[in-house]
Order: C-alpha cells, then sequence, then structure tokens
C-alpha cells in the first residue's frame, strides 16, 4: 500500500491521484490533501527542524497556526521558503524540501545545538560575544547569522505575478465555518451584498473536521449544501483560498486571494495572488478557535500534535499520523478525537486526562488524573511516559499523540486597531474585547461560542444585528454546553517547549522572569516567545500563563501581547502588485517620444516623464560629443527641444493678476497682455519653492508654467491659496501641462525658423513680437497654437506649442523646415549645459533650503505687496550679509573637471567643515568657455567674484583650485536673446 | 486646414483596438474637451448657458449625456465638456463665446488619453484597477480616482456595459497596459 | 482610511494628499505690527492633539477640492468633513 | 553583575541560578537632582550618561509603561551618520562612534553591527547631492564612499539591474552604518543606568509638571508627587502631549510611520540598502528576518499602527529595487509615532520654563541618534550648555530662520 496511514473516508478525491515529492522521495496523495495530510498518509511525519536547537519537528496543527511543518515549496525561481505544509493545497508535481538543516533533515549537523541547549537560553547572547570588540562582526556575528533563519529565497526574480483589487460591500464575513455560512446565508437571502471570505479552499471550517451531524446530515455535507446556496445568490461573492490579513481604519480590511497557489504554474496572464482591499461597511469575524497545547518535558516530538489537528486529519484528510495514537487532554475534546480516531480504526493506546472526573470509555483505557511528563524517540514519537495519579509512572507505546488543552478564541483581527481581548474565566480564555474595530462584531468560536449550535445561532444572529434584518433558520446541531478547565504545563517540566518554531521553553520563561523582564512585551522580546512565523498563535497563552503563575498573578493582569496585521505571513510581492519593473511607476511620454526613439535618442527619467537626454549620430562615441555639438549647433544657429514637461497651468478670472501677485513674490498686477514674466515662488516659510513664466494671454488669462519636477506640488499650492487663503478670489485653475506639445526652438535663427511655420499673418520681428513677448497664434495653415518669447539658453528663442496631438508632426515639421540651418534637436544635458552657461537656477539651485537673496534674486522680493513668504523671508537666519549667494565658478586650468556637489574652501586655508565656504550646485562642459563651469553657492559670494578658490571632492577624490565668477558666463548683457 | 497630421495618444496613426474575451478596449482620439469653471458672481448664469446647452447641470458624481455637446462634473462649479472632435475641434472657443464672461473656458482635448471599454466583465476589470465601487454606478455617473498613481475619469455610459475613462494622455501607454493586464486577468 | 467627502460621498484616503492642522486657513495679517511673530507660530508651532483634529486634505485624485477633516488622532474616526473654502469663507477671510 | 563568556558557561553549569534582575524596580523617591521623563532609548541613555560622565545619581527615569516599549523597542535598527548639514552631522558622527564603543561601555551586547549602509542613486542630479553629502560626511570626519552601478552591483547582485524603471546608478556608501539589536539598547542602557544608582521607574505616567514662579520644581504623576532640581523630557512621539501640560506648543506633530518584518531567511543582504527613487529601505536581522520600512503614513496619528496604502508603497519600493523577495513573506507590521518636526531635525534645548528641558523632534531618525542624544541631553541638563555638537538643534532656530532641513521639504513635517 502505498499511503500506509490513509485511512477511509474523508473529504479528499480518491478518484484522482496525484504525485509529488518531499526530501527527494516521491510520494501519492488525492485532490483534497494537503501536503502535510499527504505525507501523515505517507507515513512522513519528520517535516523540518525548529529554529535554534534544529530540534525535528512534525505538524502541531491541521491549519495556519502550524509552527513546525515548514518547508521551501516549489523549485528554482518560484521557491518560496517557509511554506506550511498544513496549508500548502496539493498538485500534481508538488515539490518540497525541508528546510534549515544540513546535510540532511534526518541528519542535522546543527542539532549538536540541541546539546548545548544549556548554554543557548533566552538572552544568553546579550551577555557575551563582546571581546574583542572587532570580532563581533567577523566572527561571532557571521556564525550566529549562517545558523540562523529558516528556509532560503531563491536569489531570483518573483516570476509570477499579483494583482490588487478593490471590492465594496455591506458586510464581510471572515470565516466559512458554522458561524460564517449562516451569517452569509442570513445576508444573501436578504440581498444583502455579502463577500465570505475563507483562508482555506474549501468552506465548511471545523464541521469538515468533526463528525456530528447539521440539520440531520453530515456537518461536511450541511455546509457543501449552503454553499450551493450561496452560490445561486446575487448579492453573495464566495471567496475561498482568501485570508483577511488585517482590519484597517474605516472598514477597510486586506484580504489575500491564492489564486493559482494550488497548481503548478499560474495560467496565462493570472496572478498567483490577490491582495484584495474590501470595503466593508460591517464585518462579522467568524474565524473560529485554535486549539492550545499542554506543555510538558519534550513534548516537540514529530508524532506530538494538538488533538483536534489529530481528528481534522482522520475525519477530513482520511490521514493519521501513526495507527496507535495516544491522547493528553484536560477537556472532554481529548476524548472527542479518542472517539473519531477509534471510529476510523485507530487504535487508542490510552487517553490520559489530567482530570480526576474524566469521563470513561469503553473503547479505550482513560488515564484519570494523569499527566504525560515526557517523551521519546529521536527522529519521531515512540513512547510517552505517564504519571498516573498515584504517582505511579510508566511508559506507553504510541506513533502519535494528540495533546488539547482547550481551545483559544481566534481573536486576532480583533487586536488590529490595538484592541485588547478580555479574559473570560468559564471558558479560560481570551475572548474578543469591547474595543473592537469600528464596525467590527465577533461570532461563533471566535467569540467564545463553541458549541455548533451556537456558532450557527450566532453567526446568523450576527449578521442579523449587523445589517438589521432577520436572522435566518438554523439547522439543528449539537449543542451541548462546553467548559474548559485550564491545564497549562505540567508540574515540574523544564525543557517544555511554548513557541516550538523559536524554541522557547517553559526554562526560559522563568529565566526571563528572573533577570526581571517581567511584562509581557519584555518577556516576548527577551525570549523570542510569538515571534515565529505562526507569530505565536499556539504558544503566546501558555507564555503568559506561566509567567502569571511566577509572578503569583492572574493571566488577565499579566496581560496580553496584541495581534498585528497581518494575520498569516503574505509574499512581499502581493503588496508590490503589478507596480514592479518599468511599472513600478507609470511613464511620462512627451508628444515627440516617438520622433525622438526614431532619432536614436537617448533617454532620462525626469520624474516619471522620459526625456530624451541628447541625440547621438552615428559616429558619436561619447555622450559629450553629442551634448558638445547640440550645444555648438544651438548656439551657432538653431535647435529645438522638447519642453512639454514643464508644468503648465492656466490662470484665469477677474482676479487672476491678483492671485499671481498673491503667488509669486515679485509683482504681476501690472503686467501687460502679450507679455511674458519670470516668476519666483517662495513658500510661506520664505524659501524658494518653484519659478517659472506667467504669460499674460488677456486681462483675465495667464498661463503659467511650473519646474517639470515641481508641477504637481506647486498646483497643489496654488489650489491651497485659492480655496484656503483667499477663497474670495475670482480666478480658476487648470492644468494644462499634457494638452500642449510645447518645443523651444533656440539660437541665432530661431525666428528664421519660426517664420517658416507660423503662419504669415503674425509679425515675429523683434518690434511686433520682442523678447518676452507671447500670443495665440497659428501655424501651418491654421492650427491654433500660442507662442512665447522665452529664453532658457540665453540665446534668441521661442517656446511654440500647439495641441499635444499634433506634437509628433509639429517637431517633424521644424527639423524638415530647418533643414536649410542645419536645426539640430536638444536633449536635457544640452539644455543643462546652457542653463549653467546662462547662471539660471534649476532644480539643483531650487533645491528646497535656498531663499530669493541666495538666488540672486532678492531685489525680486516685492516689498509693496504681501505675497506668500515675504514676512518668514525677513528672518536674520535668511538675510546673513555672509549668507551662501550663488555665483559661477570655473576651473583655473581650463583642463581641470569641477563636479557638482564639490565644496569650497578658502585657498590655502583649512580644509573641513569648520571652514567650508559653499558648495557647487551644478557643473557642465561649456564648449564656449572651453572647460568645465558650475554653478556655487558660496558665502558672501557675489562679493567674492574673482577670488581663487579650492574646491574640494573627497567622496570622488577631487581637489581643484578654481576661480569665482559671475553665474552668467555667456552673454552677461543678455543681447542674444533680445536680438 | 493646417497640414500637420495628428497622432493618437498611443502613438499610433489609427486608434488601437485590443479584444479580450468579451471584452474591447478601444482608444477613443474623437473627443474633443474643455473644461467649464464658473466665474465667481456669475456661477447661476454659467449653469444656465450650461444648461440651454446639454438640458441640464450636472451635479457632483454625474454626467449629462447629450449630442453633440455633453458635460460631467469635474469639482464645484466646474464641468468638463465633451463633443466629437471632428466637428468640435474649436470646442473651448465654441463655449467660450456661448458662457462669455460666466465662466472660464480652457481646452483640455489633448490633456487625455480617452478609452472606451466594453463588453461583459469590465466591472471586474476595473475591480482590479481602482477603488470605486464600479458596480454601483450607473448610466450617467461620472468619478474621478486613481489607477496605479495615475488620476483618471470614468464615466458609465448607455448601455451599462460600457465604460469611458480618460487617463492623462502622456501616460496613455501606462493607462493602456494597466487595462489591458487587467482583462487579460480576468478573461 | 475613508474621507467622507461632502460631496462626492466616501473615498478612499489614498486619493488625497495631506497637509496638517487646519490652522493653515488662519494666515496671519502681514501687515500687522507682530506679523513676523504671528507668521512664525502660524509657520511653525502645533497643537498636535491626541484626540480631534481638524486637518487640511486635498482631493487630488477627485475633485481638487480642500477638505478640513475633524479626525481623532488616537482612533482614527472622521467626525465631520468640511469645504475648506467654505471654512475659510466663514471665518472671514476676504480677498 | 558582569557579564562575560565565562559567566553564561559558569550559569549554565549551575542551573542559571545566579542570574539576577537586569536592573532594579524601585519606589520613587520623594525627590531626585534629576528627573527624565521617557524610559525610552534616549531617556534612559540620558540618564546612563547622566551618571557615567557627569557623576549624577540621584537620577530617576520615570516612564508611563515597560521601558523600552516606545520607538526603540519599534524600529528599522539602523545605525548611520550619513547627513549633510553641519547642524547634524557632527551630533551623528558623535552617535556613530559611540555606538562603537557601546558594548564595552554598557558590558551588554546590543550587536552593533557595522555592516554598510549603502543609499542607491538614481539620476544625475541625486548623484550631484550624494556627492556633496558624502563630502559633507567626509569633511565632519565621518567615512563615505561613492559607488558606481557597477560596484553595487559587486556587492548586491539581485538588484534590479535589468528592467528597473529608475535604473540603479550608484550609491552613496558608508561602511561604519549598520543596524543595532534595538530591544537590548533599552535594556543595555537601564541597566548600565541602574548600576550607577538611577532608579528607573516603570509604570508611572507624568500627569503634570509642578511649575512655580516660572521654574519647574517636580512632576505630578500616578504615584503622587516627585520634586526635582531638573526635569529632561525625552518622550519623543508623544512630545506634543507631554509639553502641553508645561503649556508649550512645539513645532512637532505626532505621525505614524510603520515597520515590517519578514519570515526568517537564511542570510542574504549584508547591509543596509535604501532605494532612491522610492521609499524603501532594507536589512536582514540576524535572526534572518528582513526588516524594512518606508515613508511615514503622512497623518497625524498617535495610533501606533497604520494603513495598507502606506503598506503597499513601501512593498513596491521593495519590488522595485530588489524583485527577488516577491516570494519572502511579510510576517509582522507595526506602527511607531514620530516627533515629526518642522525641518526634520531634532531639539535639544532648554525651554522658557526654567529647569524643564526638552529632547524630541526625531522624526523617524531617533534610533540611530541614541547614543549621542542621551549623551548631548545629559551634557545639557548636567552643564546647562548645549553640547558642542548639540548647538544647532535649538527651539529659536524657526523663529530667527536657522532651520536645519536636510530634504528641503520646509514647514512641512509629513514631507520630511
Amino acid at each position: 500500500m502505498s499511503q500506509p496511514n490513509r485511512l477511509s473516508g474523508g473529504l479528499i478525491d480518491r478518484s484522482a491521484e496525484l504525485s509529488f515529492s518531499f526530501a527527494g522521495e516521491i510520494y501519492k496523495g488525492h485532490p483534497g490533501d494537503t501536503l502535510a495530510s499527504a505525507l501523515l498518509a505517507n507515513d512522513v511525519r519528520l517535516m523540518g527542524r525548529s529554529f535554534k536547537y534544529h530540534r525535528p519537528r512534525g505538524p502541531l496543527a491541521a491549519g495556519s497556526e502550524e509552527p513546525n511543518a515548514i518547508v521551501e515549496l516549489r523549485s528554482g525561481a518560484r521557491r518560496e521558503p517557509n511554506t506550511r505544509a498544513t496549508t500548502a493545497e496539493l498538485y500534481d508535481g508538488l515539490v518540497a524540501e525541508p528546510q534549515n538543516c544540513w546535510p540532511s533533515l534526518r541528519l542535522d549537523a546543527m542539532a549538536i545545538n540541541d546539546k548545548l541547549s544549556n548554554f543557548l537560553t533566552a538572552g544568553f547572547y546579550y551577555k557575551t560575544f563582546m571581546w574583542p570588540a572587532a570580532f563581533w562582526e567577523k566572527l561571532y556575528e557571521p556564525i550566529i547569522r549562517k545558523a540562523a533563519g529558516l528556509g532560503s529565497l531563491s536569489m531570483e526574480e518573483d516570476p509570477d505575478t499579483y494583482d490588487k483589487g478593490f471590492l465594496h460591500c455591506d458586510l464581510l464575513v471572515t470565516g466559512g465555518g458554522a458561524a460564517g455560512l449562516m451569517a452569509a446565508l442570513t445576508a444573501g437571502r436578504a440581498g444583502r451584498s455579502v463577500i465570505l471570505a475563507d483562508e482555506d479552499f474549501t468552506f465548511g471550517g471545523r464541521l469538515l473536521a468533526e463528525r456530528e451531524s447539521v440539520g440531520g446530515m453530515a456537518g461536511a455535507d450541511w455546509a457543501a449544501q449552503a454553499v450551493a446556496e450561496l452560490a445561486t445568490l446575487p448579492s453573495v461573492r464566495l471567496m475561498p483560498r482568501t485570508t483577511v490579513i488585517g482590519a484597517f481604519d474605516h472598514g477597510i480590511h486586506g484580504a489575500l486571494e491564492r489564486v493559482s497557489d494550488h497548481l503548478a504554474v499560474p495560467a496565462e496572464g493570472k496572478p498567483r495572488q490577490i491582495l484584495w482591499r474590501i470595503y466593508a461597511e460591517q464585518s462579522l469575524l467568524c474565524a473560529g478557535a485554535i486549539e492550545r497545547p499542554i506543555a510538558f518535558e519534550n513534548n516537540d516530538r514529530p508524532g506530538i500534535m494538538l488533538a483536534g489537528a489529530l481528528r481534522t486529519y482522520a475525519n477530513r484528510y482520511a490521514a493519521t499520523p501513526a495507527r496507535r495514537v495516544a491522547i493528553f487532554t484536560c477537556n472532554d475534546n481529548g476524548h472527542r478525537s479518542a472517539a473519531d480516531l477509534h471510529a476510523q480504526g485507530i487504535e487508542i493506546a490510552a487517553v490520559i486526562d489530567t482530570r480526576a472526573d474524566a469521563p470513561d470509555s469503553d473503547n479505550y483505557p482513560v488515564h484519570k488524573g494523569a499527566q504525560v511528563i515526557d517523551s521519546r524517540g529521536r527522529l519521531d514519537l515512540k513512547s510517552v511516559r505517564v504519571r498516573e495519579a498515584d504517582g505511579t509512572e510508566h511508559m506507553i507505546p504510541c506513533g502519535a499523540l494528540g495533546v488539547s488543552g482547550g481551545w483559544n478564541p481566534n481573536v486576532h483581527l480583533t487586536c488590529h486597531q490595538r484592541g485588547r481581548p478580555v479574559w473570560d474565566d468559564a471558558l479560560s480564555a481570551f475572548v474578543p474585547g469591547k474595543d473592537l474595530p469600528p464596525g467590527m462584531t465577533v461570532a461563533g468560536a471566535a467569540r467564545g461560542i463553541f458549541s455548533t449550535h451556537g456558532a450557527l445561532a450566532s453567526g446568523a444572529d450576527g449578521a442579523a444585528e449587523a445589517l438589521g434584518i432577520a436572522a435566518a433558520d438554523v439547522p439543528t446541531a449539537d449543542d451541548a454546553p462546553v467548559s474548559q478547565t485550564p491545564f497549562w504545563y505540567v508540574e515540574g517540566c523544564s525543557r517544555a517547549w511554548l513557541d516550538q518554531q523559536n524554541d522557547v521553553t517553559v526554562k526560559d520563561v522563568k529565566l526571563s522572569h528572573q533577570e526581571g523582564f517581567r511584562s509581557v512585551e519584555h518577556l516576548k522580546r527577551y525570549t523570542t516567545l510569538g515571534m515565529a512565523t505562526d507569530q505565536g498563535k499556539t504558544s503566546n497563552i501558555g507564555g503568559l500563563a506561566i509567567m502569571a503563575e511566577i509572578a503569583g498573578k492572574s493571566i488577565p493582569e499579566v496581560g496580553t501581547t496584541i495581534f498585528r496585521p497581518p494575520y498569516t505571513p503574505v509574499a512581499i510581492g502581493a503588496f508590490a502588485g503589478r507596480m514592479r519593473g518599468k511599472e513600478f511607476h507609470p511613464t511620462r511620454l512627451t508628444p515627440s517620444h516617438y520622433w525622438a526613439e526614431e532619432r536614436g535618442a537617448v533617454f532620462v527619467e525626469v520624474g516619471n516623464w522620459l526625456r530624451a537626454q541628447w541625440f547621438p549620430l552615428p559616429g558619436e562615441k561619447h555622450w559629450r560629443e553629442s551634448v558638445d555639438r547640440e550645444v555648438r549647433a544651438t548656439r551657432a544657429s538653431v535647435g529645438v527641444c522638447d519642453c512639454t514637461t514643464l508644468g503648465k497651468i492656466d490662470v484665469q478670472g477677474v482676479d487672476a493678476a491678483a492671485f499671481l501677485n498673491k503667488l509669486y513674490c515679485n509683482g504681476f498686477a501690472k503686467l501687460a497682455v502679450g507679455k511674458v514674466r519670470y516668476g519666483l515662488m517662495l513658500r510661506e516659510d520664505g524659501i524658494a519653492m518653484d519659478d517659472g513664466t506667467a504669460a499674460r494671454l488677456a486681462e483675465d488669462h495667464f498661463v503659467v508654467t511650473t519646474t517639470t519636477a515641481n508641477a504637481g506640488r506647486v498646483y497643489q499650492h496654488m489650489e491651497f491659496v485659492r480655496q484656503c487663503l483667499f477663497p474670495d478670489m475670482d480666478v480658476q485653475l487648470v492644468s494644462t501641462t499634457e494638452a500642449w506639445a510645447q518645443y523651444a526652438v533656440a539660437g541665432p535663427n530661431a525666428r528664421k525658423l519660426l517664420q517658416k511655420v507660423v503662419d504669415p499673418e503674425f509679425d515675429l520681428s523683434n518690434e511686433a513680437f520682442p523678447f518676452m513677448a507671447c500670443g495665440e497664434i497659428t501655424v501651418c495653415g491654421g492650427l491654433r497654437a500660442r507662442l512665447f518669447r522665452i529664453s532658457f539658453s540665453g540665446e534668441l528663442a521661442y517656446e511654440l506649442a500647439v495641441p499635444a496631438r499634433y506634437g509628433d508632426a509639429m517637431m517633424r515639421r521644424l527639423m524638415d523646415e530647418g533643414a536649410e540651418f542645419d536645426v539640430v534637436p536638444y536633449g536635457t544635458e544640452a539644455l543643462g549645459v546652457m542653463r549653467i552657461e546662462k547662471g539660471h537656477a534649476a532644480g539643483n539651485e531650487l533645491n528646497g533650503t535656498t531663499t530669493a537673496l541666495e538666488l540672486g534674486m532678492g531685489r525680486m522680493v516685492s516689498t509693496k505687496k504681501d505675497s506668500i513668504g515675504t514676512v518668514l523671508s525677513k528672518r536674520e537666519g535668511l538675510n546673513e550679509e555672509a549668507g551662501l549667494r550663488l555665483v559661477g565658478v570655473k576651473p583655473l586650468n581650463p583642463a581641470d573637471r569641477i563636479t557638482a556637489g564639490g565644496h569650497l574652501m578658502n585657498a590655502g586655508g583649512p580644509v573641513d567643515a569648520a571652514h567650508d565656504q559653499g558648495y557647487v550646485t551644478s557643473a557642465a562642459y561649456s564648449p564656449d568657455m572651453g572647460s568645465m563651469i558650475g554653478l556655487a553657492f558660496v558665502k558672501s559670494g557675489d562679493a567674492r567674484l574673482g577670488e581663487k578658490m579650492r574646491l574640494v571632492s573627497p567622496v570622488t577624490d577631487l581637489t581643484v583650485d578654481v576661480e569665482l565668477a559671475s553665474a552668467h558666463f555667456i552673454d552677461p548683457e543678455g543681447g542674444r536673446q533680445r536680438a | 486646414m493646417h497640414s500637420l497630421t495628428p497622432i493618437t495618444a498611443l502613438g499610433g496613426a489609427q486608434p488601437r483596438i485590443d479584444t479580450i474575451a468579451e471584452m474591447t478596449l478601444t482608444e477613443n482620439p474623437g473627443l474633443a474637451l474643455a473644461s467649464i469653471a464658473a466665474r465667481r458672481g456669475h456661477e447661476e448664469a454659467c449653469k444656465d448657458h450650461l444648461r440651454a446647452l446639454i438640458g441640464d447641470v450636472p451635479g457632483p458624481g454625474r454626467s449629462q449625456l447629450h449630442d453633440p455637446e455633453a458635460a460631467f462634473w469635474t469639482g464645484p462649479d466646474n464641468w468638463m465638456a465633451g463633443a466629437p472632435f471632428d466637428t468640435h475641434e474649436d470646442l473651448a472657443a465654441q463655449l467660450k463665446a456661448r458662457f462669455g464672461e460666466t465662466a472660464s473656458i480652457t481646452e483640455q482635448t489633448d490633456a487625455w488619453v480617452c478609452f472606451d471599454l466594453r463588453g461583459d466583465g469590465i466591472e471586474a476589470v476595473m475591480e482590479r484597477l481602482c477603488a470605486i465601487d464600479i458596480r454601483t454606478m450607473v448610466t450617467g455617473d461620472a468619478q474621478r480616482t486613481v489607477i496605479h498613481h495615475l488620476g483618471f475619469f470614468v464615466l458609465r455610459r448607455d448601455p451599462a456595459d460600457w465604460l469611458r475613462i480618460l487617463g492623462p494622455r502622456a501616460s496613455a501607454g501606462s493607462l493602456h497596459h494597466a487595462i489591458v493586464t487587467a482583462m487579460k486577468a480576468v478573461a | 482610511m475613508i474621507i467622507d467627502h461632502p460631496l462626492l460621498g466616501p473615498r478612499d484616503s489614498s486619493e488625497f494628499v495631506y497637509l496638517g492642522d487646519a490652522r493653515m486657513l488662519d494666515r496671519p495679517d502681514p501687515d500687522a505690527p507682530d506679523a513676523a511673530r504671528a507668521f512664525y507660530e502660524y509657520g511653525y508651532l502645533r497643537d498636535n492633539p491626541a484626540g480631534p483634529h481638524r486637518e487640511l486634505w486635498f482631493h487630488e485624485g477627485g475633485d481638487r477640492s480642500w477638505l478640513v477633516v475633524t479626525r481623532d488622532t488616537v482612533t482614527h474616526e472622521i467626525t465631520r468633513v468640511e469645504m475648506a473654502r467654505d471654512v475659510a469663507r466663514a471665518k472671514g477671510r476676504s480677498t | 553583575m558582569r557579564y562575560s563568556g565565562f559567566r553564561v558557561i559558569r550559569e549554565a553549569l549551575r542551573g542559571h541560578t545566579g542570574w539576577g534582575a537586569a536592573w532594579r524596580d524601585p519606589e520613587p523617591k520623594d525627590h531626585y537632582d534629576i528627573i527624565v521623563i521617557g524610559g525610552g532609548g534616549h531617556g534612559l541613555a540620558t540618564a546612563h550618561y547622566l551618571a557615567k560622565v557627569h557623576g549624577q545619581h540621584r537620577v530617576a527615569v520615570i516612564e508611563k509603561g515597560w521601558i523600552g516599549g516606545g520607538n526603540v523597542g519599534r524600529n528599522t535598527t539602523i545605525i548611520r551618520s550619513n547627513y549633510l548639514l553641519d547642524g547634524n552631522e557632527p551630533f551623528y558622527e558623535l552617535s556613530l562612534k559611540l555606538w562603537e564603543g557601546l558594548e564595552q561601555d554598557l558590558n551588554y551586547n546590543a550587536m552593533v553591527s557595522q555592516r554598510g549602509i549603502i543609499n542607491l542613486l538614481h539620476s544625475d542630479a541625486q548623484r550631484d547631492a550624494y556627492i556633496r553629502r558624502g563630502n559633507a560626511m567626509m569633511l565632519n570626519g565621518a567615512d563615505a564612499e561613492l559607488l558606481d552601478a557597477a560596484a553595487v552591483r559587486k556587492e548586491y547582485p539581485y538588484l534590479n539591474f535589468n528592467d528597473a524603471r529608475f535604473p540603479i546608478k550608484g550609491g552613496l556608501a558608508q561602511r561604519r552604518g549598520g543596524t543595532v539589536r534595538h530591544d537590548a539598547v533599552a535594556w543595555g542602557y537601564a541597566r548600565g543606568a541602574d548600576s550607577r544608582g538611577v532608579d528607573i521607574i516603570q509604570n508611572c505616567a507624568v500627569t503634570g509638571f509642578r511649575i512655580e514662579e516660572g521654574r519647574c520644581i517636580g512632576v505630578e504623576t500616578e504615584r503622587g508627587f516627585i520634586g526635582a532640581k531638573k526635569v529632561g523630557c525625552a518622550v519623543a512621539g508623544n512630545s506634543g502631549r507631554v509639553m502641553d501640560m508645561a503649556g508649550m506648543r512645539l513645532p512637532i506633530e505626532s505621525h505614524v510611520l510603520q515597520a515590517f518584518v519578514s519570515e526568517g531567511l537564511k542570510p542574504v543582504l549584508p547591509g543596509v540598502v535604501t532605494f532612491g527613487a522610492g521609499h524603501f529601505y532594507v536589512s536582514q536581522s540576524d535572526k534572518g528576518g528582513l526588516v524594512f520600512g518606508g515613508d511615514i503614513d503622512g497623518y497625524n496619528s498617535y495610533a501606533q499602527r497604520g494603513n495598507l496604502p502606506t503598506v503597499e508603497d513601501v512593498c513596491e519600493g521593495g519590488m522595485a529595487i530588489m524583485p527577488m523577495i516577491g516570494r519572502a513573506r511579510l510576517l509582522r507590521m507595526w506602527g511607531g509615532i514620530m516627533d515629526m518636526s518642522m525641518d526634520g531635525s531634532p531639539i535639544i534645548d532648554r525651554t522658557p520654563v526654567e529647569g524643564l528641558y526638552f529632547n524630541g523632534g526625531w522624526c523617524y531618525g531617533g534610533f540611530k541618534a541614541t547614543p549621542a542624544s542621551g549623551y548631548c541631553f545629559a551634557h545639557l541638563l548636567a552643564t546647562d550648555q548645549p553640547h558642542p555638537v548639540a548647538t544647532a538643534l535649538r527651539f529659536d532656530r524657526f523663529e530667527r530662520g536657522y532651520m536645519i532641513d536636510e530634504k528641503g521639504m520646509g514647514n512641512q513635517p509629513n514631507l520630511h
């Protein structure tokens, strides 16, 4: 028989056989299996190693609370470390490998740590590895790092994709067990929009794992019937394989749908997972309960698991870890497991019940008032040692032990907004507190209602109350009262595991207390209790109980750590969704982009824009060749540059000029129609925010430009000024950045070129259309366009705007018509060179810390009017005589490099921060000057022109003698732009 | 008539059409757009002009579907007007003439790329793209929201399996990629 | 978070840009004799309460309105949302 | 009790019975020379240096909850001194030097691990800015190294060099940067201060200041009035709440910063990497978890928890530069409350109330500053003079126009 521990019945599909491998061995399983259930059916209990001591481990649970059975699932770039075998859905060809072991799972060299455990107690590392100091990084830490960690990443890019999605509903029901199904039926039958999400691939929750009837049929059958009905209701959305990971503000829930994790590879075009943002008016948590273990010596061997999990494997998956099983319990739940297993033909070696009044059974021996005090078995369980009520001890051979310390309501999501659960004495468990996330209510076992009938009824009632509708009829089901007597750990145990993955034992908790780490937060942090991949779902409570006992307090007095999202760990890729690679941010293309591509342009990212950086010609080997050529050609004749990316904001209204007067530190009220003015905008703190131009197209109509980088922030600022500061001004704002393709046409032949495209009725002569003129014109036989005579390059220059869809054709036309002038397109590099040559400030100078005064525009700040930033711009720190001023800088030796980011020191003076004189903001090679030039902020720079200084850049290993100069390297009188 | 040949926002001579399963995404360059912003003190007069033009004044989240001109609400006292490009390339000028001093009119035609998304499954597509509750939007609803950091308008047209999406023109390629990817994911 | 826009109804906060304390509506009189001090306090000092906080949000991914949102900084509960322009007018901010 | 490897072995052999409490749990006295409000990293470090450097032993640290429960226990553990401005860089460099000797100073292994930090750069303008910053660091005596893309690739070959939206063009490295085991910093300072007589009083919230004639003479607490000659407030995150009790408005807003840790993984990341075109920084803890974070949520909050958009933004940044982490799982997210100041830089200064001193405004950079913050605050409390490296960190810099604005974002705290 290929699956020796496969039982009869269960919810697996025996008609199909799936082949899979674990640790290199090939096994068979069935649809409906998890990796863990299939391995157990194949008599494999050893599935992993613990974090610190490398103890052999098998599954503790049958669900997402699993701490032990974690594996590396899949291979190659799809390898997923730390995957819980208990939730991994089996598919044909599944490959899994054990992790955190070497050379093999069965023979793990690092298991030596277990022998040394007495030295490796909680927090031991804080007390040693300190001498000599340099050895930490070199010796101790590398060893620790290598030993630590669990699974391994593939180190390859994740080949799968992830979607994000957004859903809205009246009611989100988290958990599709008895309570959740009834809640969804209640809401769905009333026509209310409801989402039912469950992390499992089959709805039903515990109903799938129990042998009890609901509405006169098997619980699993009732669940299937309910799901079938829900599927017909139009307002219901069923979301299996969907984990609600977090309850965030205002009813927003995160949910992860595993679309393709049960397949070898996602289907074409389909994501692996979807991260849903669910906007829920109301939310009903029906997340059930999680069984808690009992701590005893060596309680972590493969084969020792939660009694309820044992039952789940037998009833749902028709699998058992062994043919001879014992149960250790402090409540009736253990007996239920024993009865179910017995019914499946499993030999029950013993039920060891801590209660003296435990119920009897005809089918197996019950040891009343007894305890399991130790276990044996190297790689899996062979026997347990039992101490009877009378104190006698003996061994009971068994291949598996089911442990039940009772159940804890699964309150995880109730804590996500920092609500704290409260202690319920009757259940000896934490139940949801009062400060739940707004809109959330809790039903079923998650609320501490443990009977099946109670869960069904509370689910129906919960939905009914949340939505103000009538509850659906509840089917008959078991309604026996459930009580829990606490029993946390066996007296005198020491190496008894609480947090199995992180190897935190009872002894560690005691030591932590002894050393003064007495709050639950300190306990957690000092021992790492509850910080493993299972986040302590099965272990936290045991630690608290022991802490309480040592401190002589009750558990609620000790308090509890709170759960934080996500409910179960989520692939980082899922949070990123499609926003990765080239799609990380949207890409903005200029109107001439396709044309520039044809020209072989090299592009550069400028914010989200892609701009042509330069246009290499055949034979040009270095970018500088291309850029120098573009600069020279432009200055010699004419060049064209796409400057569409500058922000353009349409400002209209009777008060448009008054508005701009508030916005810019310089005056705009008197700007004539048909004229453009440079404007400097300050933040209210008096620092330069942005600069640009405002063109007055009509008395009540301006077009304002912003820098590319600041377009969004400036628009937002303008709306703030408009709506919040001057709400009664008649002014309207619209961003038109992308509506117009805008090209700078610069160079001595700019006018001649433009005259060939601008329709003849528009006079472009210097007299009719002088420097800083603007106007609405037509081009190429009647296309509406705008023309601004402004110059960033210092040459005779215009900016021509046409509707964006014609931008491509306009650029091609300018190139065609410009051929006779040897027109060149130029990119952002040449643009940068020419503006540095002219001493125009750009992003490197407008860096958010500089003032108008520092930029050499102190006199622009109007003293005659109020504008944003003027008052605070007068503070002493912004007006120091010896403050920074923008100047030009050039190397004494023209062959020397200078670099932006270099700092300036007095020639012959000390070189250190205390003697820093300023820094270079921008630098470029100027073909005109025949050397590199730069712009710099220098203390009292305007008074130091001609002074020789030393530029130092230790981080690029550069020291250069330089001279301060006027920032206007080219045509300082500005004759060219006025020509 | 001028001599410049337009290209579409996606850079083609012809509009792009993508058909995936039962859904079709069509780039639509045939729309002229202009924003209308009422001037202070002229709000009612502005609305009167708008009503005269398209029959009603759409309120927040709504559009007035009308031929040849139509409009949707974009903000307090702000609307976006649309009309066929072939007949209304000068829409802004036409509106300026009509609205006079009651409104600020700004040409918006080429600020936007327009996509028409039609067919079975378009709600599922939108659910993968944006937070808007697309299933409760009815014909005539017009909302602005965000797809992958891109602000855009979505209008529910008539019939209801037709959505019109207006996104920033320079990002047409990114928006198109996002929509087509979502179409494939839900197909 | 969800901001219940006075005109557009509930909207995801990711459509908005946050500025801060709504006292930024109270730009001081630049001509007052104590303008320097007043602008310093306006620009730099904040009540920063743990509790209800009136604050400015800009609906950048929506209708471009500035809103005054009253939100509890401890619970994040939003109790009131107003159009900033209306608030500014009510405060008597003149042209 | 001195900690050492020998001691660990000896205790192991005798059942660990010899370990005592790492710090006492004393009853508050009626009066102290100096009270430090706030048992976080900064408060505990202040107390430690008051005792150790300035010989002040009548000192109490008063903490409303358990020590180390605030930001020192909920951060991404990065240390570095890669600042640009002269008001900041010497201060953070002092901090880094103190980190380098911390374990020996405290006799506590806080796992100061100088495995280096690299700030990636993605544009020419960013390179210019990083050159300026790297130079400022070096001119202040710190270490800095500018890397080109090839050099970054050699160290981190799995970063996205293939199809990055914002290509990696290099990075600014500080080799002495790294990480520290954050909780251990609080515990180590607490133990250090306690061993020198400082009373660490937990679960004792301050409910008010007693101020008479413009002078602070002590604090009202849940456990009664405690007098003091001087009171120092080091409660970043809650500075607004606490100083409000002294009638002060601050140039500070409280914001939430989220941080994240992945499941444990075998070593992949030797040092700290930060993304220069998005919000993402990451390191790997000794336990194996990827510890990462990004931007603040952006709205005022005292809630110690954040929301999904920021989680997504951070993970988008991570996937953009490090697409091999796609299948690593985010295990846990948490939020800390940041004192976001008006220029992004901290304040260590006297207040208008005599005898009341303030330490706060640490934005999201407080952890790395812990030693220097404590050192300089102790200096101020003990001598009434600012420490030479902290002279710029004054309250009045805003009114006088001497902001220390590293990012150039102006008086909008959520942009720093």
